[in-house]
């Protein structure tokens, strides 16, 4: 097996959370290297569905953009943006959706919007887009997340995204009809909520992570399960599929575009 | 009467200070020599309503256009920030920038009931979040059935909309393919629309279900080819993907952006010399 | 597990009696198959949902298939009265018919919630009609930004929803063109989706803008040729007007519309054997 | 000039009140042939829209349906029901809402939903449709009905349709946007609210027409404006073109359909 980094490590992870056949609702980024690597080795037939409005996409390279021109080529059917947050997303029929953020807390809440207080924020940050529906309204989320300090916090700045709010059946307690977070992929680990709290738990860790390295990667003190899964290493197969998609996309995004014109 | 302007000439007609305007575009067919226009033009005072601003709005914004903004994603895609509109939101710099903020699902409810001029659009959003506490905008209904709380959003019925198309006819209807956002619901939601396009045609093919804006609902048209660059324009060309990460450098300072702005921008005439000082810096 | 089923084994496995059900498709497209199939399968206590109850609820609520009509234009098009309607609703025969009575407008604000999964939905409506006096389902809700009252209807949600396509691919993805009235939307309200097609075809074509429901809201396919006639499908063959017209005499009087029911609906095996029927007739 | 029927000079004088470029939400039957009429003749740009989703149709012979195929094949383009009411009607986008009904009152309000007691109705008819958010929302509504003393009664059974309600201004004070029934064009002559009562009030006669006749015609005592105008008899263009649209028309309906297989 190869040498492989911790990023590399994490979106495997990730993408061995997805299962063939699963509908779901993909955020830009990691997450979406995510989608596209499960759907490019163990689930074929995954429904990939970005909130431009294409739906059953099959892109070749990685998207930079939510609403890249080869999302809609290789899509299904494309819909206008306000039908799929309303008759796909806030209708129930999405069975995962995959998420990134700035912040997370401990019970899962996210904050993409800014850091500071809201009305003199020390750094603006992109905002909701559609996390706070897709947090509210897919039957679970997946979390993905580099674990530092920082991004780990006890309190949120800002929650733009619901997750198990303050935990304890708290979330079950709204209308949101969405499963919350179920899981959490960082570089040090995968967290998953506990049944009773809803805390994030550490309950998997990668081949070398340590609980320790883990706790000083995380802002609040770490719950850790009794049963640590340690998760297998990048397969041979994983890391070379992962790896040629991040070089078609590369390459695909540094290519000039000539105007026809 | 004709409803084929050149785009300066719709700008100047239909555009004023002060107004509230929807430069439409998810991604793609993002009306950026629209955007140039009103730069070169000199607007200010705007309310501007997008959900992602983009670099359309980041450049709208950092040369002092805005008052205000009515927005749900205000990231570079893909890329990271926007650093003309952080600028705005932390530094007041041009001037400092009202925020509307809302998530895409309560501004697509926001469009759709403009669009069908409903008062106010109907969401199951805006759960546990902390945008209810900074947009007082944000309020719920009872359901008169189920006694559930459900999240509302007051409508958005911009002055004028600016959409980019990839074709019209001669009358004016105006033909869409690809990713179309809420670009319709936006359209529809405006009191003038305007419209620029790579083509215009003496007809349309036949459009059945294809997304057409008919031309009674259409203000004025201009033939503006690669004005979505470098946003894209399906079946004409790509998305300028590198150009988006280089955006991060030109905007990242006010002095590189002002020059940048300046030099292929407010120096050139119209878009074609925009797009043509483009080529010769690559040169 | 392959969603491809005979129409028979569909409506066996996916309906059952006292269901709400809504065959739509609004002149075009109209499941006639599937109507006639509940008819042989003899389901019972049906809510029928339809926006045009059209001739295939006329065949229904004439054999006493159904307890209740969700409607909002019960007529035949361009001809005039569905005579087993107004029998059911003026005489109580074959058994009397509950009414839940809409306009077109909150018919579709219901369907357009329903698929939204709201329980309600809202719209400008109803006003200074008798129709809320009639159906209690017609409330209202105040808007919290300007005050005034708009109408809601309760969100139709049906058991299952029976739609007829022009064509399927083996994975069940559907696709429809040319008018489409609500059927996305009571198909994406449903519990369960059955569509009958007039092609199954190994891919779909492209589909970009067009109407494509994804293989994971459809339920079940069946290839049922001819399967909307009389209605029709778009690009397959024509509505059949002079059917429509002579339905006016088949369907007026109790025993004329008994006897071809059983002559071509009851008496024959399936869809293939109906249409051949009426061939014979012609001959 | 040729002789003409009632019915012929009814639908040229509705005709006639349509001009080129208005946009019309057209009912099935005697209106659908007066706006086609008027496409054919003197308003080529007008704009027709069915409440099937088919948007600036030209058909070649008047549909049997409100959704015929020909709608569609010959639309400007198809749009789902839902925003036909919504994005054209409810948005106030529609110039003229052209309307049939079984009942019509003094104020102009339309019943087409049953003659009897609602419960126990003497006769089911059709039902609401469209019309009572056409008649709310389009900046005028025309109708076009023949005149009975059994179809324009001083009270209808059942009110569908608004049209001003009371009168003296009730329905200024509700939320409908639309003007409400500027015209209500039967074979007697045409009637137009007064601007004070808004009550209907016969304003022009046919050639050869009488107030006698037409309060003969009508259920109420009948209003007669001070200066009845005449209206010009079909000319021979109208005629041919009405005449060829109808033989059309009936071709195509009793042609036999032959399924492909």
């Amino acid at each position: 097996m190869s040498a492989y980094t911790p990023d590399e490590m994490m979106t495997i992870a990730a993408s061995r959370a997805l299962w063939n056949g699963c509908v779901c609702f993909v955020g830009i980024g990691l997450p979406s290297a995510a989608c596209n690597l499960a759907r490019l080795s163990h689930a074929p037939d995954i429904v990939l569905i970005y909130e431009s409005g294409t739906i059953g996409t099959r892109p070749d390279v990685l998207p930079l953009s939510i609403g890249d021109g080869e999302l809609a080529e290789t899509a299904a059917c494309v819909v206008p943006l306000p039908e799929i947050f309303t008759y796909y997303l806030q209708s129930g029929r999405i069975d995962v959706g995959f998420l990134g953020a700035a912040q997370i807390d401990r019970f899962g809440n996210l904050n993409s919007t800014v850091i500071g207080p809201y009305e003199k924020p020390k750094t603006r940050l992109p905002g909701a887009g559609g996390a706070p529906e897709i947090g509210a309204h897919a039957k679970e989320t997946f979390v993905v997340l580099k674990a530092t300090p920082r991004s780990f916090v006890p309190r949120l700045d800002f929650c733009t995204t619901p997750g198990y709010l303050g935990g304890h059946g708290e979330r079950a307690r709204t209308t949101a009809r969405g499963g919350g977070p179920r899981l959490v992929i960082t570089d040090v680990g995968v967290l998953r909520p506990s049944p009773e709290s809803q805390e994030l738990t550490l309950t998997a860790l990668y081949e070398g992570g340590t609980v320790e390295a883990a706790r000083a990667a995380i802002g609040w003190p770490l719950a850790v399960a009794e049963n640590l899964e340690q998760i297998a290493p990048p397969t041979d197969t994983e890391l070379a599929t992962l790896r040629a998609l991040n070089a078609r996309t590369r390459a695909a995004h540094s290519q000039p575009v000539r105007l026809p014109f | 009467m004709s409803k084929l302007l050149s785009l300066k000439e719709a700008i100047a007609q239909h555009v004023q200070d002060g107004q509230m305007l929807a430069l439409e575009g998810f991604t793609h067919l993002i009306p950026f020599a629209a955007g140039h226009e009103l730069i070169r033009q000199g607007r200010r005072e705007l309310h501007l309503v997008r959900m992602t601003p983009d670099l359309v709005y980041d450049q709208l914004i950092g040369m002092g256009c805005a008052r205000a903004l009515t927005f749900s994603w205000g990231g570079n895609p893909g890329v990271g920030s926007l650093y003309r509109l952080r600028d705005a939101v932390e530094k007041g710099w041009p001037r400092p920038l009202e925020l509307h903020e809302h998530s895409h699902a309560g501004m697509a409810a926001a469009y759709t009931a403009g669009a069908s001029r409903m008062p106010f659009g109907l969401l199951r959003g805006y759960i546990g979040t902390d945008l209810p506490g900074v947009n007082p905008d944000i309020r719920s209904v009872t359901c008169p059935y189920t006694g559930e709380a459900l999240a509302t959003v007051p409508a958005l019925n911009p002055d004028v909309t600016i959409l980019h198309a990839q074709r019209a006819d001669r009358q004016g209807n105006v033909s869409l393919t690809g990713i179309v956002g809420a670009q319709r619901e936006a359209a529809l939601a405006a009191r003038k629309l305007i419209v620029t396009v790579e083509e215009v045609v003496d007809a349309l093919p036949p459009a059945m279900n294809a997304v057409v804006l008919p031309h009674w609902v259409v203000t004025a048209v201009a033939h503006v080819p690669g004005g979505a660059y470098p946003s894209y324009a399906h079946g004409h060309y790509a998305r300028d993907n590198a150009f988006y990460q280089r955006w991060d450098d030109i905007a990242r300072e006010r002095d590189t952006f002002r020059a940048w702005m300046e030099k292929h921008v407010l120096a050139t005439a119209d878009h074609a010399a925009f797009l043509a000082s483009l080529v010769e810096k690559a040169a």
